[in-house]
Order: structure tokens, then C-alpha cells, then sequence
């Protein structure tokens, strides 16, 4: 019989081995032989475990598996490890593109236009070369459009549990106190070509 | 000067720009002054035609629907008499109606990508490894399709995965690369190649990996190639495709 | 300043993260900025740590650098685990090493090396083993190198006439907003000798 605390030791090596594969309960307790149920439990406890200081490494549930991540604390001391920095980022334009595939998916190419009020194939090629979306079947009707939708990767990118985890988009909300770094380079820009009208801008 | 590209940069199309109108005159978005966002708008293409900047034909159609809704919200309501009646059914429509719509609308989705951008900067600040190779293992069964649960689009997901996933974490310091290539070998190589191709091959095939280590080596062996004289590069014109070739001694 | 117990947690994040590929006492010494013989006493600390019963891993020395190795004791998990149905049927080496195959065949083990920028040999063996792929001839030049192609059993369980029946590639792009500068030397590089393949960014 295992005990539970050799069944916690090869999740560990488990989770080592599949690294940012992941690893389903499913497959877990296939391996144990144990209940699913069981599993849960012994994620739970191997979860505090690793929040203890001397731990560099912690559990994190994304895209339907548990991996390993490094703690986000000690990103200055890899950092002077890597070979590149890792910001690596997506353009405003993709952003948006990718959270309206997220949250209306599947969804046309013309769809997303009409929501942005932009051209949209660039994003969405960089998107699709980012493996973030992918073709998940063709519209009804003339022409046969493709229909995107997110695929693994988008949950691995954003370390999502699954597209059901994002957060619920809020229908009204108040009309202040979400101005981008954007909008505050296009007011000095104004204030700029007349200082006159900057006036009425204070709150 | 670039805060005249930041400006440009700074929307993502007409909506957002609307958007931004919106909130700095703190505008209620259900009831919009149609003329005095009009103004603003068509100030700001203005602006960006004085400064002799392209305009996305998509702000051009959005400054066409603003005045059509204006010049609407102008129009005499009805006539008198069918004034009572209008009250009762209320079914005239505003003509902002489908312009706040799409605002709403689009609203959502640009806060939602604050919130995709939240989570982006979160798990860049985590790091993760790839999965070992565990092919030493010996299974007890092999499965009768050594690919099952694979497809042919895994294989296309793995050969893109290749040239996107992320840049392995490498030791910063020096440490000799296990794969280098010698150029010497790489020299060969051209040679080879280009006998094989009949002593010709564009500048372009010769580099057929986008891997930083084989760019430089497949350079310096063609450097190396001309200076002693086993190659020669050919330019008919200005930005055409440079033609290596075997210098004739070489050929044969 | 760091505790101790801060720097065996970095210690595990960079073994975590370095993988199979060991790290040298010197480049923790650097990431830590301590003496190596510091690092030389916490690596013994994490070793006697690593023997508990709870732990799936354990630190190694090989060829002067430290490694995570999963525990021989638990080999017959990970056999369970690679016989488990949920489990992908090729490690993601073989599954990438294939594809370039599939692709890019007849091909040289360098040619695939250069591609994936790892060493190819274990994954060769795999898919030989396993009759995806053979030998299709010698390259020209000196060594001759092996070519490989994938085989009419390849075909078979991937439902394939022919090889030509391979979907096409999705164009590649070029990747947005992500390049150190060093690298943006070999794109311009890059772009010069293939334009085509250096369409704009975003908008």
C-alpha cells in the first residue's frame, strides 16, 4: 500500500517530468490508482506545502492540469539567468481581438470587425501564429466563413483554468476612472496644440 | 515628431476614439450630445488631415455616420397632428440608438483585453520547464498505433510550437554551444550544394534556417568561400537576388 | 538581503526551469551573487531535503552541474503513467521531431538538430522504434548523413494517401513586440534575404 505521502512524492516527480504539459487529475489517479476525489485532496495539501518560503517552485491549475511554475516573487533573480527578457507581449489590437474570440467564440472574421470597428486580419494572423486561436469550423451560409475559437495554448498563455474562469464582461459601468496611458498622451498632445482648451479636462 | 504618432497609435479605430471623446467630456454614453460629439470628432480628423497623416477609411465611414445621426436628431420631429399618436407608440426610434450599441459593445471587449493584459503580465513573472523526455521508460504494452489520440494538426501545432515557444532560459554566461557548427563543415556544405544545383543558388537558399547560429556560420563560410576564391556572388542590378556560384576551377 | 531559506527556493525555481539541462555551482553562485562555496553547503541542505518520503525528486551531480532526476524508486509510476490512455502517445520531443520530418523530409539528424536547437538522437530512436519514420538515403557531401523520411505506416495511422495530403503549414509571421535587440539584427537579416516573409506588424 502507498502511504500518502509517497503518493504526494510522485505527483511531484510527475509534475516535474510533464513540466508546462500539464498533468489531468485523471492521469494522476490513473497512476495512483486512487479516486479522483482523492486527488483533489492531495493537491490541496501539496499546494500549501509549497507556499512555505523555502519552496521555489508552487502548483498552479491551468488549462485543466496541474504544473509546476516558479514563484513570481523570484522573477529578478531568473532574470538574471535568462537569455532574454521574458515580456514578451501582444499589441493592443491583439488583445482585443482575443478577448473577443474568448468571450464570443466560435465567431467570424466579419463578426469581430463589426464589434471593433476595425480591420482585424493582422491580429488575427499574429494571434493564429501564436497559437492563441485556431480555425474551430466554418459559418453557415455563402462563403463559409471560418470560425475562430481559443485553443490550449490561449489558457496556457494567460494561465487560465479554463475560458469559463474569465471574468463576467460588466454591461454598464461608470464613466470615470478608466483612462489608458494612451489617452493621457493624447491630452498632453491637446494640451499642447491649445493649452486653452485643457481648461474644463480637471476633475 | 512622435507624439503626432503616438496620437495616431493611441486608438484603435474609430470606436475607441469615441470611446476616449466620451469619457474625457464625461459624456453619458446613453444620451449623447450628437452635435457636440460630432464637432469633436471631425476636429480631430482635421487635426490628423493638417498634419498630412493617413486616415483609416474607417474613421472616414464613422465621421459619415456621425453627421447622418446628426443631421436625424435635426430633422423636425413630425408633423402636429401625429404628435399625440407618436407619444402613445413610442416606437420612433433614436437614431443614436445603433452608435451606443456599438459602444457598449465594444466597450466590454476593450476592458476585458485589460484584464487578458493583467494575467499576461501575472504569468510572464512565472516560469515553467518543458516536458522531459521519458522515451527511455520502457511501457509494458505498447499500444497497436504507436500515434494514438495524435492527428496530423498536432504535428502542425508541434512544427509551429518550434518557432514560437517561448526562448529557453539559457546560461548567461559563456558556455561552448553542444551543437555548434563547425564552419569549415558549412563550407563544404555550400560547396556541395551549389555543384548539386549546377554550380548556381540564390543568397536566399543558402540560408534556410531561421537560426542565429547557422545564419552567421552559413556567413562567415561564405565569406570564406570568396576569399579563397571557390565562390563568386553575382548582383545583375540594384536589390535583385545576389546568384553565388562556383568559380570555374571549382565547377567540374 | 536573502535568507537562506529564500535562496534554496531560488535554487529549486532554476533547477525546475533548467530541466534535464543541470546548472552549473558557478551560475547559481552568479544568479544568488554568493561565494561558490556557499552554494556548495546549500546544495547540501537541498539534498538532504530532497530524500524525504514526500519528495518525488532529488537533486544529482552530473558532469560538474547539479539535476533534478525523478526518484528510481517510482519507476513503475511513470510506466502507469506513459501507459495511461490520457497520456499523449509521443513525448513532445518525438511529436516535434516527426513533424519536421513529415515536412521538411528527406532530412538530416543536423538539419532537424538546427531546427529544434536541441539534440535529436533520443526521439530518432523513438520513432524508429516505433516504424513512423526510416531511412530514405545519404546525404550528399562529406559523412553522407542519414536522411529520414516517415514511412507508409506513418501514412496509415495518420489516414494519409500521401505525404502531399499533409495540410499545408499556416504562413509564418513575424513575431510582435518580443525581440531583444540583438535579435533584431538577425531579423533585419533575415528579412532581407526572405522579404516576403517580413510583412508589417500591427497597425
Amino acid at each position: 500500500m502507498t502511504t500518502r505521502a509517497e503518493q504526494r512524492a510522485v505527483i511531484e516527480g510527475l509534475l516535474y517530468v510533464v513540466g508546462d504539459e500539464g498533468l489531468e487529475a485523471k492521469q494522476i489517479a490513473d497512476v495512483l490508482q486512487i479516486d479522483p476525489i482523492e486527488v483533489e485532496e492531495l493537491m490541496q495539501e501539496m499546494k500549501d506545502v509549497y507556499t512555505k518560503r523555502d519552496r521555489g517552485i508552487e502548483i498552479v491549475e491551468i488549462a485543466g492540469g496541474y504544473q509546476f511554475t516558479t514563484k513570481a516573487a523570484h522573477i529578478s533573480y531568473y532574470e538574471r539567468f535568462l537569455e532574454s527578457p521574458t515580456t514578451s507581449s501582444l499589441s493592443q489590437a491583439a488583445l482585443e481581438t482575443l478577448a473577443i474570440i474568448a468571450y464570443k467564440q466560435p465567431i467570424t472574421r466579419t463578426e469581430i470587425e463589426e464589434i471593433r470597428g476595425v480591420k482585424t486580419e493582422k491580429p488575427l494572423q499574429t494571434l493564429s501564429a501564436k497559437l492563441l486561436i485556431k480555425e474551430v469550423g466554418r459559418a453557415e451560409g455563402t462563403g463559409r466563413a471560418i470560425l475562430y475559437g481559443t485553443t490550449k495554448d490561449f489558457l496556457e498563455y494567460f494561465g487560465l483554468k479554463s475560458t469559463a474562469e474569465l471574468p463576467v464582461l460588466p454591461e454598464k459601468h461608470e464613466e470615470e476612472g478608466d483612462e489608458s496611458e494612451a489617452d493621457l498622451f493624447f491630452e498632453n498632445f491637446e494640451s499642447i496644440l491649445d493649452p486653452a482648451d485643457n481648461k474644463g479636462d480637471e476633475q | 515628431m512622435s507624439e503626432y504618432n503616438v496620437r495616431l497609435d493611441a486608438f484603435e479605430g474609430p470606436l475607441d476614439l469615441l470611446l476616449h471623446l466620451i469619457n474625457r467630456y464625461e459624456i453619458d454614453i446613453y444620451d449623447i450630445p450628437v452635435k457636440a460629439i460630432t464637432e469633436q470628432y471631425m476636429d480631430y480628423i482635421h487635426t490628423m488631415q493638417e498634419l498630412q497623416l493617413d486616415i483609416a477609411s474607417e474613421y472616414l465611414v464613422m465621421a459619415a455616420t456621425l453627421l447622418v445621426i446628426k443631421s436625424k436628431t435635426l430633422l423636425p420631429k413630425r408633423e402636429e397632428e401625429d404628435y399625440d399618436q407618436q407619444l402613445e407608440m413610442e416606437v420612433e426610434e433614436d437614431p443614436r440608438d445603433e452608435l451606443v450599441r456599438r459602444l457598449i459593445e465594444y466597450r466590454k471587449f476593450k476592458e476585458a483585453s485589460t484584464y487578458l493584459k493583467e494575467r499576461e503580465i501575472k504569468r510572464s513573472l512565472t516560469l515553467t520547464k518543458q516536458p522531459s523526455n521519458l522515451d527511455h521508460i520502457e511501457k509494458h504494452q505498447e499500444p497497436v498505433n504507436p500515434v494514438s489520440n495524435i492527428t496530423v494538426y498536432d504535428l502542425i501545432d508541434a512544427f509551429q510550437r518550434i518557432s514560437t515557444k517561448k526562448r529557453k532560459p539559457k546560461p548567461t554566461q559563456t558556455k561552448i554551444d553542444r551543437q555548434e557548427i563547425p564552419i569549415e563543415t558549412r563550407m563544404t556544405e555550400i560547396v556541395s550544394e551549389l555543384r548539386f544545383n549546377k554550380g548556381y543558388q540564390t543568397f536566399q537558399t543558402l540560408f534556410p534556417y531561421p537560426n542565429k547560429e547557422h545564419l552567421v556560420v552559413t556567413f562567415l563560410a561564405i565569406l570564406e568561400l570568396m576569399k579563397t576564391k571557390q565562390i563568386s556572388c553575382v548582383q545583375t542590378t540594384n536589390f535583385n537576388d545576389i546568384t553565388i556560384q562556383l568559380t570555374k576551377e571549382d565547377a567540374g
